[in-house]
């Protein structure tokens, strides 16, 4: 399977206006990530789960998914999704900050799971892959109400591995269903290489199993990623049935703040994925095609910034939950 | 009012609440032409379409797990698992998932959908279509579980699972389904998750029972009124919650009790229906707490005399019975 | 994937006596079948679920594995492959009617759960799909003790879209297991037709996803099937990994003997199977290529009957379990 | 004797078994390279290659299903499931194969494996990385479940549950990994799989526990003993079978009675235990049993003002002695 990439001076059909909001998309996500990580080092968020290195297919499917009508199952390294679909800094440092007011959970679950009723992202627990068989479900009631809405799901490589995936992707196919499954594959399961995961580099290949179009794209290359989102979500809202898209992406980090990859990588190879990193590349190429300048990317730092100051400020100022709320929803509350 | 199998009481609830509410559907295995194995879902297919009875793959964690997605997505899913021994497959999506969606977004998100599924012995189906396997989402927060035993509370119930707003695990005794029959109004009624039911009333012994084992005990219970005897059988219908109230007027208004169940005993329904009437009763009792279940294997073999030897009978109960009385 | 067929006049170069001891065994499974059903039919047995219509295939593998030395984690219908392993129609009558000297299970389970230590065939339960994983585990310990074993499995196409399945094709694939996957397609999942269950007709072009070696046999042709098994079972002792047969088969009997297939299925489709019998259409090509003659043919049959009659009576002489063996063998039993 | 930590205890008595005898293997996610997410197997694969110390895929049915054949073939797995909330994806291969496999081929299969996986909370682990499931298992006939408090059952225990010939589930507390410390003899040695341990000696009030409540249980008595009350404590240790002899012997010799869990109350091990007592120790006791455990949430909230509410802490366990004291 050939892997979509986007020759070096390409605009890749993409307007100018469209680039800069990319790269606002996946600075912002960027921004947000690596102060959460400051936090963690500075004892005040205990965990952190990043998504730095796959932001640009996240950008990608955010801009081409409708916000608050598609429906949206992710998994933990989803940050820079929700950005794009209308979460904000502020949300997700509530989060990490476990405040009573985190929309994504009021402060019950780990930092990255999300969720957001307002804008169909259904709620994520931490069991890997369980959500694909979720988005089977959502598309599944849009299906039998014969609406127009797309499911998007997502997963890494190694959750592939999982008995729901496969279920979710035979049932899906076998039902047509409008899902659209997005594989962020960055080659590593916590420590285990996807040699010792799966028979194949390419989870896309498994498309073919269940008579589905697969896709493999270069999740470095941002303008490749926005044409395959948008061709990936055309195929699903076309009633054509799901569409499994699978990313190379990169892992820049730690698994989680809980882990080390000093002990089981390759530090060489690590410092080559960093050069390889899809925000600074993206930046360069947009300043060689004329979209952005040097000052439109410094001011754009300077304003992201800017909103996350003011985010983390609030959150910090947010209080936590109240002890007296713990028994609270877990059925629902007869009044 | 029409005397009517519990299958079929089980059935007119779910087709009602179909024709009452588009958002209903049902999702199992085999549940469109053939009905279900049991034919509970009998007609539905050819009366509500392929998409809202809908055949699905074989696989229990997609059946749990797509209700999930639908039940987020504005539907009201009635999945069925065909034997409730294959429900284990299905046990990461109800209770990681199912049992935790309100909880962990306090409150965002809810999942109207049921579970349904056959348990219970006595029909030669050995060790994986016998089984009475409820104790494992008893144990569950977030999560509701229920087993009628008559035909009026199985409709009832089974409407009252379809609207409820949170994830209901309905499981019906496979004997029940054409053995038991009863009267059913005609009309719509709902039957609480919550509550138990005074099979029985009376103030010597308290029996404490659900599904199949609700018809074992009242049969027993009968043969003790010539020695004059009277046991107050409670049906306890709701597993979890259980109703903690009933349980313990029941148990303090008799002194002496028996929990009667067909599952297995350690860390059953039974064991913590004894362990509340420890907590509570302590004042009121004039005996030990008696059990009676499943022996100590994993499963109901096959050969008949092996069955028969895991099976609770009124003989057996009778002779438990007996005993506390005799305390 | 094209479906490996024998041209009518060709012995696919298999000798006489290779194909008159295939004949034989299907034979003698397809009689015992018949036993069974009838015998359920007289009320004396309550549960049957048959292997009518599988026997070819299961055949081929008998006749390619070596019993005792290779591990067999089987399903329900595969009646036909541990006659041919070395497991009698005694024992079988044995489970059938619940005698406490049943070889599978001591009467415990219900009847077609096979098992037989003697011949590594390990013991399968009622969960579908669940063995292919048990398969992948005795693989890897003759893989870590550097054994030349191999191990079979098998189950329906409606047990593919089990999880299990997919974690057991998937992990086999990756440490290149001895496994053979035989995927006994028969079109239904009792009342289930394969376009309900999956996208694809063939569960084989899957193996492609895992990058395995899949193969489409047809199923009402033995000496196809023989051709498939002893390629298949090469290919696994090769050291190679593990292999994908896929056999097209018929199910010529209700799902079981609680179901009534008229319900849901098309009864001229059913006649049409039933003129396709393997067992039949072998029998004339034999016949034909003059490997067997009528009295040959008949003299089987009335030996095999006298062998099933002599297995029925001492079954049927057999004593029930002892209700006090019960609670025996939940754990070991310390003396 | 030196003194290590229970999660080197752990490593030790798996490294010893596995070089004692070949047919010991590892299997589970991360246990390779990276020791596992906990570090118990760390240096293992260095120590014994690929094969012997094998990184599974990410599937939990896999590892248990895997587990299951290799044992029908002659090896003797240690399956680590990385967390145990992430063993419900394993309940089918563990419930309908693992516990059946003996019973349903009438003894002539046996499978020799080890499930270890770490529970409980206290660790900001937030719902997935908390909790504790032990009370699913433990309802099962079939299966082996412990739960060590200490460094020396921890080794003593691995390693006979490496022995044992039938499944075992081996629960690891995940705050017990470094905080605990203990004496543990360098040799070989082997710790019952049936039998609880008395942690404390007391005749005052009996308290059953396991896992590292015991350590917030054996803090909160010695706060009783200015007062005059020695609690028994009860490492239950054993959680399938439960020690029913001990357990009714320090409820008989105390007459008072507490049970304190980290799990969820509802249909748990602390309803078994109360159940037994119910069932047993009717003429000895003195006030009604109390029980101590998880509030009725789903699971652990993250935030720690949530996580403090849920886990039981050395305050209220000793809040419940005192007002058993005062009964
Ligand atoms: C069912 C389950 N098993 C194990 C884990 C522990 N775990 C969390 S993330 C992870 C690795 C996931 O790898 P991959 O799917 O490739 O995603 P990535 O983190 O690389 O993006 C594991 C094993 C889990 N969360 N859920
Ligand atoms: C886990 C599980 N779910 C459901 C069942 C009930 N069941 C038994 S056989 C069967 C259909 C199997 O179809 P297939 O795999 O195609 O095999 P076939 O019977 O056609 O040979 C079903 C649904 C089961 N035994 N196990
Ligand atoms: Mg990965
Ligand atoms: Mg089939």
């Amino acid at each position: 399977m050939a892997v979509t990439k986007t020759a070096p001076r390409d605009q890749a059909g993409l307007d100018a206006e469209t680039l800069r909001a990319m790269y606002r998309h996946m600075l912002r996500a960027r921004l947000l990530d690596e102060r959460i990580w400051v936090l963690n080092r500075q004892g005040r968020a205990p965990f952190w789960i990043s998504g730095i290195g796959h932001e640009a297919v996240q950008v990608a499917f955010g801009m081409n998914l409708q916000a608050g009508h598609d429906w949206i199952a992710p998994y933990y390294r989803d940050l820079a999704l929700t950005l794009v679909l209308g979460m904000t800094p502020r949300d997700h440092l509530l989060s990490v900050l476990a405040r009573a007011d985190d929309p994504n959970s009021g402060g019950r679950q780990m930092p990255a799971h999300y969720s957001c009723r307002r804008l169909n992202i259904i709620s994520t627990g931490s069991c890997v892959g369980t959500q694909l068989l979720h988005a089977a479900g959502t598309a599944l009631a849009s299906r039998i109400r014969g609406e127009d809405a797309v499911t998007f799901t997502s997963c890494g490589e190694g959750a592939t591995s999982e008995g729901d995936v496969h279920e979710a992707l035979n049932f899906a196919a076998t039902r047509r269903l409008p899902v659209i499954f997005l594989i962020e594959n960055n080659g590593l399961a916590i420590s285990v290489p996807w040699e010792k995961q799966m028979p194949l580099p390419n989870v896309a290949d498994r498309a073919m199993a269940y008579g589905l179009p697969g896709m493999v794209v270069d999740g470095e290359d941002p303008m490749a990623c926005f044409r395959s989102a948008r061709e990936a979500v055309a195929h699903a809202r076309s009633g054509e049935g799901p569409v499994l898209v699978e990313a190379k992406v990169l892992r820049l980090t730690s698994h989680s703040s809980d882990d080390d990859q000093r002990r089981y990588r390759d530090m060489s190879e690590l410092e080559a994925e960093r050069q390889r990193d899809s925000l600074v590349k993206f930046r360069s190429q947009l300043i060689d095609l004329g979209v952005l300048t040097e000052a439109d990317a410094s001011a754009l730092r300077t304003e992201l910034t800017a909103e996350l100051d003011r985010a983390q400020e609030e959150a910090e100022a947010a209080p936590l939950p109240d002890p007296s709320t713990a028994m609270r929803h877990v059925l629902a509350e007869r009044s | 009012m029409a005397e009517i199998t519990f299958l079929k009481a089980i059935r007119e609830g779910i087709r009602d609440e179909m024709e009452r509410d588009a958002s209903v559907f049902v999702l199992g295995e085999d549940v469109g032409a053939k009905g279900g194995v049991f034919g509970v879902t009998e007609g539905l297919q050819n009366e509500f379409g392929e998409w809202r009875v809908l055949d699905s793959p074989l696989a229990e964690s997609l059946i749990a797990g797509v209700a999930v997605g639908a039940a987020c997505n504005g539907m009201r899913p009635i999945a069925e698992i065909q034997f409730q021994d294959f429900i284990l497959p299905a046990v990461d999506q109800i209770i990681s998932e199912a049992a935790k969606f309100r909880y962990r977004s306090n409150g965002d998100w809810n999942l109207p959908m049921v579970v349904r599924a056959p348990f219970g012995g006595g029909v030669h189906g050995a060790l994986y279509h016998s089984q009475s396997l409820e104790a494992i989402f008893c144990h569950v927060p977030g999560l509701r579980v229920v087993a009628p035993s008559t035909p009026y509370d199985a409709k009832g119930m089974i409407v009252s699972a379809i609207r409820d707003p949170d994830p209901v695990l309905y499981f019906e005794h496979k004997r029940a389904y054409r053995a038991i029959k009863g009267e059913v109004p005609d009309g719509e009624y709902t039957v609480p998750l919550d509550g138990a039911r005074i099979a029985r009333a009376g103030a010597d012994i308290a029996v404490f029972t659900y599904g199949m084992m609700v018809h074992t005990v009242l049969e027993a219970a009968e043969r003790m009124v010539p020695a004059g005897f009277e046991c107050e059988v409670v049906d306890l219908r709701s597993l979890r919650p259980l109703d903690r109230d009933a349980i313990v007027a029941s148990a303090k208004k008799c002194g002496k009790v028996l929990v009667a169940q067909e599952a297995n005993l350690a860390v059953s329904v039974g064991s913590e229906v004894a362990a509340i009437i420890a907590e509570e009763c302590f004042e009121y009792l004039d005996a030990p707490v008696m059990r009676l279940g499943g022996p100590e294997i994993p499963a109901m073999p096959y050969a008949p005399p092996l069955e028969r030897f895991y099976l609770q009978t009124p003989d057996k109960v009778e002779a438990a019975l007996r005993a506390l009385a005799a305390y």
